[in-house]
């Protein structure tokens, strides 16, 4: 099957400024492409021009049959959730059905579906309120509702949960990738939280300045970013450049800030590179501690410089002739007792190393 | 009926401001835009000429809104001397009324032999006969027309306009109608109009205008002095010529005959 | 003041007569301004939309000339429409001159530019994101126009209360057009102005206050409306 | 058609030759309809800001009366006005009939209405979470609602148009209170009608023709004041 | 020192509808005081209340010395961040100046402060754009320098890093908090995300439906839930309600789903309770593996039903004749092979487990 979506050597521009230049991009029939990246990287635009709203410079949209993106019937085609819910003025009943009386649907479907909606945002309470009275949260969910009852092929979301609390973010994310399974519908998602993007996604297309950095399943983007800025986008807290000095076996001996990692890579020495170490992947011992672990091959002497709770887990700042960040457990920390100035080891297996060649830097 | 006076130096008055109510005939000929400045330049007089019809201007004065009245309609003027809002009449001038019309003379009132005979016509084929209906000095000649034919006007032929004398003729250009029409209007208009004279000339149809200075006893802060100078100007000779020569360059006669010094008619 | 006070006696008096010449009048007053008035408001609301959302070269050239509009004298327009609609002009043959649709015609020039301002303005004043919203929903363009023009009802309303107020009270072209032909062009405010030149300021008051009242139901029900539901 | 032509002729002649009374006549209409402009705006801008944003019981009440204002005859006014400046009347004493002052007054009220109706469509045609916004950031009421006034800039601007194109255009009082004298009290409107009804049709329109080309002149700045910040 | 801000009493209604009723609440001087709470709870309701800016049906709500929070003179003395950003039209610049050109401040100074903040939320290069051109994170950091640029006593924000990017939140909620005990600046910061609330807040409100359900320190809310409501809010996601059937020396046994769970509590025997129990306070071992934590007191024979991987972590869902969540960490996860259908031993210690009485359900 050819993919649902097609972007090819697609330029965006607001005056001479160029918001955004995507050589490739391709989304495939039911799948949920999520678009990460930073503040003013360009994902809403990318999701204008997708959505046929938004005319590029250059270059060629192409969605299944239709060519030309601001016809009619490929706007009824798909759905649209924008970053800032903007409801009508009118009742949240008659917003949610917009769209469907836009469509021509007929009343009783549209009572159905906006019902069904309503319940499943868990907004069903409000149907008759005017729209301009509902709180941050309440607003976001119509504007799910209204988008989620036109049920089409695609649907466009852009950082559709920003407003939402915790538990309902995470209901409706396991909810929605059920439904779209089930209902066959293809997503782009755009979020800034990475988190989202991994729970909803099944691939991960990472913008920064309106290029394309990466464009991979989530599990690869997640273990092997392709540049040292995705990289730290996608919670690798700890990049070191360094050298590879030593080659034995498709295990590199990486030298950096003094330390020298083992790694699993087989990339040839002198090659400059990015050690990249997620703080989930380093396991802290006290100094008087046996470490058990024997396959971790890479140990270094640390002291903690600054401790920070984080819900469930403790952020641990340590310090080792550079800064390193360890993720631990809330009852490990406590159990081993960090605290600020204490010497521990970190340890970390070799194949918790990922490593990007500095010549990726910027451009993939 | 006064006689000429000497025509004083341009001394400014203490009080400058003379309010002139008129009927738009006289404004829309022309005559007061030429003769005012005259008058302003010699007495040092500023008046403020109002257009307006002739029943607002003889209200106005009534309610001492205006010093000095420039109307034609006698009968009325006499009922408002009565009422004691004057003070002075003078007769001024005339020029005439003439029954307009289209060329072709549906209802043949051209050669009658009285103006109540013509309008007798025009009333018995019900051809049509535009009316100003506004209680002006031309209206209100015109309902004694009637009154003397015996005729009460009404009916689909009979239009009100109630609108001035140059618009009514406008309306009766269009509408193929009959009017009557003083004649300065009606020469002033000639040329934009679809109107031939049909009938003229009967004695019944002089439009007489007088000078009426409002009743300074009725309202003391009315500027009597400038009325009583502006009226006693209209009659000098130098004045009444002017009168007699306006219009002549560009119609080729006169539009109004200066009356001044006359009996009343 | 007299005439004030008389002029409110007798306004009392013809409408509790119900004096028929008076209630012709109001009613051919109402019936005129009223199809000018939406004639004007078929005419603008697209004209306005259109300029309101179209982007193109000569744009603000055209919102001056419609804003010029707004400065129409109704004498002009009156005397213009004249010169048209006279025996000696172009559509003499159509016999419209001193006919309740002279006036009409002549009340729509006058009145269409305001509509199409105000429509402009009031569009113009709402978010620019909620075009893309609605397109985003799937709206046609004529439906998203008209949500746009439900989302501005209030501008839009204020724009039709405009419109009429320019009409019904218009006097200069409706005279000019209409003849001010007793029975059957004689409308509110030519009347007035008759009432006015005859010296009969209690009439000409008493009419006035007919008028006002008349507007003022109008615009209390469209007022109601616009306020409804802010 | 003759009559148009001729008057366009006329227009081009009048203007090339810079005759002194049209030159006269054409300033005294921009003084005496710029100051009714500022003053009504001076007027209806506070107004209809405290009838858009004060909420209280007889509210609705007072912006069907603004309304109704938009509706207001230029002749009624005219009248009225005349009726209090008129020796006989209250301000008689004040000696301003037939004066320029005489006709600011009476645009006042025909315009101020339409400005504060307007602004009260305008102000309320804006995000009511705005005043919440500006008020937390600390604005005095005053600068909230100079603001809130920035941000309706356009609809305001749309606004002054429509008043300022209400004055210039209007006749029928400025000849009652005016009572067009030549040399003071002539204006642009009151020529145009003396014009057309001493038939002289080409210099009416040519009078006609320059209002317009000046009320487009002053529409063109105002709207692209309006539209350079959209 | 008295609290800076004293609620007492306090009722606001919409209508009929009562959107919040506060017996008492104060604000500290210095402190950061989080108000969480879901999706309509009231959060924002409560500080446009504190704000000046909603006028309450009832109650008293007095500033230091201000009564009547209305008046000028106290809107002048805080800054408030809004849910939705509302830029006034005009250039970045201009708007983050606003409130400093309202409070009549001199030009340099503003000069100065504005560019300090723009930098600091690393806007600088948008000083010159038009408000209405900025992208949905962009805009919220305009909104964001804006408040912060008027340096006021107290700082009321709603929800104000919702659209920003991970990294830039992390650092703003590292440098606000730096800022704030710099500054002696107090806030009350309203969030709906729990781990924000946790890393920037002193004390925590917990507001469901209006109503106050608990204000604590951040560890004591997190550690020791009031209700039901607030446990499963903050991440408590087991929350079983059981009985306790014996008192030994403040160790609670507790009958749960059948079970027997070791509690350390001195609640009487009889007493109904909710069992809460963190997910990842649970350790997961193999059941051929030995348990080596014997301090652990309760150990049940789970099997696993589903698995979500959520970043550097792993959600794990058991049955154990009721259902159960444990987070991991993803390496554990993978070390242990943890597969839907696995069977596993769930350990966690009498220490783990918090109790709530049931009489405190609902209103605390
Ligand atoms: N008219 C314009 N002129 C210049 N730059 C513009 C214009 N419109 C948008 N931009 C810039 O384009 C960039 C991309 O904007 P976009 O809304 O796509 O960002 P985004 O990735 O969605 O960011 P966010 O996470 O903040 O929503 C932003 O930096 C924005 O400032
Ligand atoms: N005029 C109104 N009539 C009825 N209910 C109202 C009205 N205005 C607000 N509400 C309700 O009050 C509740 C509290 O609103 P508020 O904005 O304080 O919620 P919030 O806690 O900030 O939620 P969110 O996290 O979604 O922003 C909401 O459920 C809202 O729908
Ligand atoms: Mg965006
Ligand atoms: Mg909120």
């Amino acid at each position: 099957m050819p993919p649902l979506l097609m972007i090819n050597d697609l330029l965006v521009k607001a005056g001479e400024t160029v918001l955004l230049d995507l050589p490739e991009l391709t989304v495939e029939r039911n799948e949920v492409l999520v678009v990460v990246g930073p503040n003013g990287a360009g994902k809403s635009t990318l999701l204008q021009v997708a959505a046929g709203l938004k005319k590029p410079a250059r270059g060629l949209v192409k969605f299944s049959s239709h060519p030309d993106l601001s016809e009619l019937a490929y706007r009824r085609r798909i759905s649209t959730v924008y970053q800032s819910p903007l409801l009508l003025s009118g009742s949240v009943e008659s917003n949610i059905a917009s769209g469907l009386k836009f469509r021509g649907i007929k009343e009783p479907e549209i009572r159905r579906r906006v019902d069904f909606w309503m319940d499943q945002l868990h907004i069903s309470h409000l149907a008759k309120r005017r729209s301009n009275s509902l709180s941050g949260g309440e607003a976001q969910r119509v504007s799910l509702a209204r988008a989620f009852c036109l049920e089409t092929e695609l649907i466009l979301m852009d950082e559709p949960f920003s407003a939402l609390d915790t538990p309902t973010q995470q209901e409706l994310l396991r909810d929605l990738r059920e439904i779209f399974t089930r209902t066959n519908q293809t997503c782009i998602y755009v979020t800034h939280d990475l988190e989202e993007g991994l729970a909803i996604g099944d691939r991960v297309a990472v913008l920064f300045k309106g290029q394309l950095h990466q464009l991979d399943s989530v599990a690869q983007v997640f273990s092997h970013p392709n540049t040292p800025e995705v990289a730290a986008f996608v919670g690798v807290e700890n990049i070191i450049p360094g050298k590879v000095e030593k080659q034995l076996k498709d295990l590199a001996q990486v030298r950096a800030s003094g330390w020298l990692f083992d790694v699993v890579s087989d990339l040839a020495p002198g090659t400059a590179v990015f050690i990249c170490l997620r703080p989930e992947d380093i396991t802290l011992y006290n100094i008087s501690e046996e470490v058990k672990a024997s396959s971790a091959r890479n140990r270094l002497n640390c002291k903690i410089t600054q401790l920070i709770q984080q819900g469930p887990l403790t952020r641990i700042y340590l310090e080792a002739g550079f800064s390193l960040t360890a993720l631990v457990t809330r009852p490990s920390a406590r159990e081993m007792d960090l605290q600020v100035g204490k010497e521990v080891i970190a340890v970390f297996k070799s194949t918790a190393i990922h490593l990007i060649e500095s010549s990726n830097k910027g451009r993939p | 009926a006064a006689k000429p006076t000497e025509v004083p130096a341009p001394v400014a008055p203490e009080n400058p401001d003379v309010i002139l109510a008129t009927t738009t005939s006289t404004r829309d000929s022309g005559l007061l835009d030429y003769l005012l400045p005259i008058f302003q330049e010699q007495t040092g007089y500023i008046v403020k000429m109002v257009a307006v019809g002739t029943g607002e201007a003889l209200k106005m004065g009534e309610e001492g809104n205006a010093d000095v009245l420039l109307v034609h309609a006698p009968a009325s003027e006499v009922a408002f001397m009565e009422a004691g809002n004057g003070k002075d009449r003078f007769l001024i001038m005339h020029n005439d009324f003439v029954i307009v019309g289209p060329a072709d003379d549906p209802a043949g009132i051209k050669g009658s032999e009285t103006t109540a005979a013509a309008f007798t016509a025009i009333a018995t084929s019900e051809s049509l006969f535009t009316t100003r209906g506004d209680d002006s000095g031309t209206h209100k000649a015109e309902l004694n027309h009637w009154k003397s034919a015996g005729i009460t006007p009404e009916g689909d032929w009979y239009l009100n306009t109630g609108q001035g004398m140059g618009d009514t003729l406008r309306i009766a250009s269009e509408k193929l109608a009959y009017t009557l029409t003083d004649r300065a209007t009606y020469l002033a208009l000639k040329d934009t109009l679809d109107l031939d004279i049909l009938y003229e000339g009967d004695k019944a149809l002089l439009n007489i205008y007088h000078v009426i200075t409002v009743n300074p006893e009725k309202y003391p802060n009315l500027n009597y002095e400038g009325a009583k100078t502006f009226a006693d100007w209209l009659v000098t000779n130098e004045v009444q010529k002017l009168i007699e020569t306006f219009g002549v360059d560009k119609f080729g006669q006169p539009l109004f005959f200066p009356d001044a010094g006359n009996p009343e008619y | 003041m007299q005439n004030l006070i008389d002029g409110i006696v007798r306004a009392i008096q013809l409408l509790l007569q119900g004096d028929p010449e008076v209630v012709r009048i109001t009613l051919l007053s109402l019936e005129v301004s009223g199809i000018a008035t939406v004639i004007s408001i078929l005419i603008g609301l697209p004209l306005g939309t259109f300029l309101a959302l179209v982007q193109f070269r000569s744009r603000q050239f055209w919102i001056s000339l419609i804003n010029t509009g707004m400065a129409l004298p109704p004498v002009v327009v009156g005397l213009v429409v004249s010169i048209f609609l006279w025996r000696s002009g172009p559509l003499g043959s159509l016999n419209l001159i001193y006919t309740p649709a002279a006036i009409v015609i002549a009340q729509v020039l006058i009145s269409f530019p305001l509509a199409a301002g105000l429509t402009i303005s009031s569009l113009q004043q709402l978010d620019p994101r909620l075009r893309v919203q609605l397109l985003g929903l799937g709206a046609s363009k004529a439906q998203m126009i008209l949500s746009l023009w439900k989302e501005a009802r209030l501008a839009l309303v204020a724009a039709l209360i405009a419109a009429f107020g320019s009409v019904i009270s218009e006097v200069g072209a409706s005279m000019m057009v209409g003849g001010n032909l007793k029975g059957s062009t004689r409308v509110l405010t030519t009347a007035i102005v008759l009432e006015t030149s005859r010296g009969e300021f209690a009439s000409a008051i008493a009419l006035s206050i007919i008028l006002l009242g008349l507007a003022f139901l109008v615009n209390f029900a469209l007022t109601t409306l616009q306020q409804r539901r802010k």
